[in-house]
């Protein structure tokens, strides 16, 4: 059945109805209707169509509410404005959850992100009972996002979150720009960073999406997007 | 007549999305290489306003990989399994189709002969295919390029080569830079340009191979709904493949099938008959089907 | 640095629209035959999802027709006249170039050695620009195909036989079936594919060639607007033309030159110094401006 | 200047806002505002930006109210079906006028017209102070468009327009489908016949448009698309 038809194991792909969307700061919050979709582990991610645009946007999913799925994006491009510029009811194709997400069973976690790195912290923070967490903007209107988590530490460029983080930061969970996860990964031994790459597909299916890993070329989207990091 | 719904080469891994494979009427493998292929440095896609550049370089885990670890588990899917096979050289072609041959796994092989994102072999097509050809007593189908002044000349000297069929086509190759840096946003450069921009520049191939040749062929390039299957058909395609399209909708084959379905039944029974070649009107001799 | 901002040949008549012609640093003409052609039949174009297709068949009055009739209202224009020279042998090329070679209103020559829509000369493109030099000591632009697997390679063969400038590039083979009849909606089956969907293809061959040859390069293919010309500048053309776009707007030359010029303003002073061939980094030659 | 300038003699290009729209039956009658654009002469047409597409569109100019341009569009394909859809408000490129209309200096004009060849009739008919006419539609419900004249006999297939021409019709002025045209133009002496052709640009740039004209292909967008004929 078009538009309805299990697929990928445990992700589904449905055509979804637009909610209200509020802007957040700089960024889209893009309430969609669950449907019979899975809202699956934080840190996984959906693909979702960008009208008007030959392939859909991988997106990680930012808060679960019933029956909502709700996605915080960053205009940055054709494809995400034309996210950002939805309005309710129109509809939207979406697959997923697809990729990996943050391995849940850590002791002392404490959640890092950069910019729209922040987009999947609501989701992995509620399901983790809202650890600790350092945010980092590139601007004060960019920390507006951070109303989304509760009691969170935020710097804003030129300060950068590594300052913030503690001597023995325990478990970091993080997401946000390539030197931000770049700086994690050599200060802190025990890691789960969840990368970006361009993704055609989001299902294993293209080959678009790979980063290094072990000296191999590995697709990102079933590999990742958390890559797990124990020194 | 029913048309074969199979994906286009590169395009999906059966291994990781099974019921997108079996929802197929033949799976093609992503291309096979003598040797294990890292791929070409990321990033390998970009979009464009109407299709994509990929250069993904035949990322592959080289023949002996591939008859190991892989073509046991596609076996197990219970679809038909073409095998795409390139390479840098005839021997290359020839070694990879000659580990092929007594594979019962294997329905088909396709001869990527234009992959437009690694160094081209030396040898014409006619001569790889010919090199293959001497390789294997599978169904070869030779995979070619619109990048040519006369793609039905080619298809000739691959019919005579001893192809059996024609899949058309292959990316063409395309750039596109970066809105800050103006430097290619793929790191190789250029890639190969596929998607909705493809659509006419393959129709048009199919259109001149089919008036030129007796051969089965099946046509992709840009499909995205039934009546894109259907104008490939009319041109003279005997099957139809899906590529991009499947990026952005693994439950295309189904709902593509069920659209040409929809288009034939709509222009009635006597249609359907003289469905496949039917933009030539009386002047195109008419192949057997493709299977 | 300024653009200098041409029509593509057979995109515009400067006789029937005097002021757009104006608007434009050079106007080249639709390509000229020894004999006058009436065309192909019409129907003779069709648009596509993303682009359009044409089969024109170089419909103009022959070389004759052209210098007597056309060329002294050109010259009146007050524009330099850039003439597109077309033929089916060596003979053909020689022929027109040596007709132009005294006519002083005559900027500069193109050889159009890739229509799609007509009979090929037997010729390679090379020994048809060895002819036309020749016959002319006009500046040549050879003007090439993208339809073909390497186009760097027919870069250095035409610069070896003489051209002094590269035109990239013409149309590529396409077609369309029309959705009741399911037959070709041109007359003549294919047509020359070009607009948005030709972009990505067009920038690809002027990077090649660019990084291939020392030569100045006329880059078209899809422009739109002035972030589309920026990217044939820094992939390596001194000079971009328009097409198909001057069929939806006939004020495109003025709009995408303003445009052009506030993309490279933003970018700042520095940037449009070394803007030609950006697209490469270090790794390109550079050669002279085009005028 | 984009979008103001003066370009092919008496032709102008302007952005032009959409008005209301209504429907005519199965057609739809677009209003435009007319700016500074010149209404031309009856059968002069203008190429109109249609939203989506690569190509303009050439649509005969129907009605010239003060002020406005109105076409009056038959939703036949991509292109028609997008000017259809136009809202209030929206604004689209409009070119012209062009080509070569009607010769009014006649004596006797009957108009004819056949489908969406009423178009240019209304304005037309205006022109020449209400001339009989004979409309010819392929449905009733296409001869509703038959109230943009007055007083015109209205004829539905399987009955044809020239079933109802005079033995002695005068000046014919027509626009219709092809076999229409050649029907009329092998019973009536003195015509002018508004012809179509699928054209690119409309101003004569492309050679697409070509109709034989005398063994010869000539540009029906800048010789026509009213041919006369006077046997
Ligand atoms: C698993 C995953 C989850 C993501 N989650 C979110 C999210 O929750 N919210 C959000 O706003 N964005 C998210 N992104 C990034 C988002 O997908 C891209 O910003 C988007 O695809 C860009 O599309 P565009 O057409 O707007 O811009 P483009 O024109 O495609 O890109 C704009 C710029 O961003 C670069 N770019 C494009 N895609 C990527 C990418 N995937 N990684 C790095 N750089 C890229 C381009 O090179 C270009 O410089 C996620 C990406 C991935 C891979
Ligand atoms: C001078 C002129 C004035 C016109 N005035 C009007 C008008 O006032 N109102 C109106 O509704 N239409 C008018 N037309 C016709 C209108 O331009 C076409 O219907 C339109 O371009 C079709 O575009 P499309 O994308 O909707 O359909 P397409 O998909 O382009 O075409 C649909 C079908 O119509 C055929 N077709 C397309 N264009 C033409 C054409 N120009 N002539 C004949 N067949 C064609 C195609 O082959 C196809 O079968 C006029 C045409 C011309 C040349
Ligand atoms: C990401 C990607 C990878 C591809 N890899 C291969 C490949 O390995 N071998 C091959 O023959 N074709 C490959 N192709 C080309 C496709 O099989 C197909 O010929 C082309 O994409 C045109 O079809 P489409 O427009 O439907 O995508 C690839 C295409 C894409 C987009
Ligand atoms: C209607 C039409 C007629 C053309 N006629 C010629 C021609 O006579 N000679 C030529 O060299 N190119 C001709 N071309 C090709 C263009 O000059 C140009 O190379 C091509 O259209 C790509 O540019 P574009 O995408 O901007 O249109 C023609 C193109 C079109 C659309
Ligand atoms: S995005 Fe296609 S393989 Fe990862
Ligand atoms: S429509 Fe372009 S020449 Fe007539």
């Amino acid at each position: 059945m078009p538009g309805s038809g299990l697929v990928l194991g445990r992700a589904r792909r449905e055509r979804l109805q637009v909610g209200e969307s509020e802007t957040v700061g700089p960024y889209t919050l893009l309430r969609l209707e669950r449907g019979s979709l899975d809202p699956g582990i934080p840190g996984q991610f959906f693909m979702l169509e960008a009208p008007g645009r030959v392939l859909p946007r991988p997106m990680s999913l930012c808060q679960a509410p019933p029956g909502e799925l709700a996605f915080l994006i960053e205009p940055v491009g054709p494809g995400t404005r034309a996210l950002c510029a939805l309005e309710e009811r129109d509809a939207i194709h979406v697959l997923g959850p697809l990729g990996n997400g943050f391995d849940l069973d850590v002791e002392r976690p404490l959640l890092v992100a950069g910019g729209i790195g922040i987009a999947p912290m609501p989701y992995l923070s509620d399901a983790l009972g809202s650890p600790p967490a350092i945010l980092g903007f590139r601007s004060e209107r960019h920390a507006e996002a951070a109303v989304l988590l509760t009691d969170a530490e935020v710097v804003v460029e030129p300060r950068l979150v590594t300052e913030l983080l503690p001597e023995d930061p325990g478990d970091v969970l993080a997401c946000g720009p390539e030197p931000m996860l770049e700086a994690i990964r050599a200060l802190v031994p025990r890691t789960q960073l969840a990368w970006e790459a361009p993704m055609a597909c989001g299902y294993g299916a293209c080959y678009g999406c790979v980063v290094e890993v072990d000296g191999h070329y590995e697709r990102l989207c079933i590999a990742g997007p958390v890559l797990r990091e124990a020194a | 007549m029913t048309v074969p719904i199979l994906n286009a080469s590169g395009c999906l891994d059966a291994l990781v999305a099974p019921e997108v494979a079996r929802s197929l009427d033949a799976f093609v493998t992503k291309t096979v290489t003598p040797l294990p292929r890292e791929g070409n440095p990321p990033p390998r896609i970009a979009e464009t306003e109407h299709g994509m550049l990929n250069s993904i370089g035949l990322q592959n885990p080289g023949v002996d990989g591939f008859l190991e670890h892989h073509l046991p588990k596609l076996a197990s899917l219970e679809v038909p399994i073409w095998v795409s096979v390139g390479g840098f050289s005839a021997g290359d072609f020839a070694q990879v189709c000659s580990a092929l041959d007594s594979c019962d796994d294997v329905a088909t092989v396709e001869l990527n002969l234009s992959c437009p994102n690694v160094e081209e072999a030396p040898e014409t097509s006619a001569e790889l295919v010919a090199a293959a050809r001497g390789a294997t007593s599978k169904v070869l189908y030779a995979k070619l390029s619109p990048a040519t002044s006369d793609v039905a000349e080619s298809a000739r000297a691959v019919a005579d080569a001893g192809a059996d069929g024609l899949s058309l086509v292959n990316t063409i190759r395309g750039l596109q830079l970066d809105a800050d840096t103006l430097r290619p946003q793929i790191a190789n450069g250029p890639g190969g340009y596929s998607g909705p921009a493809l659509r006419p520049i393959a129709l048009a191939c199919v259109y001149a191979c089919a008036a030129a040749v007796d051969l089965p062929i099946v046509g992709m390039g840009g499909v995205t709904c039934g009546r894109d299957a259907l104008d490939l058909v009319s041109a003279g395609a005997s099957a139809v493949a899906l590529g991009t399209l499947l990026f952005s909708d693994p439950e295309a084959p189904a709902r593509v099938r069920a659209e040409l379905e929809a288009e034939v039944r709509r222009r009635g029974q006597g249609f359907a008959a003289g469905l496949r070649g039917a933009a030539h009107g009386s002047t195109m001799s008419r192949p057997a089907s493709a299977e």
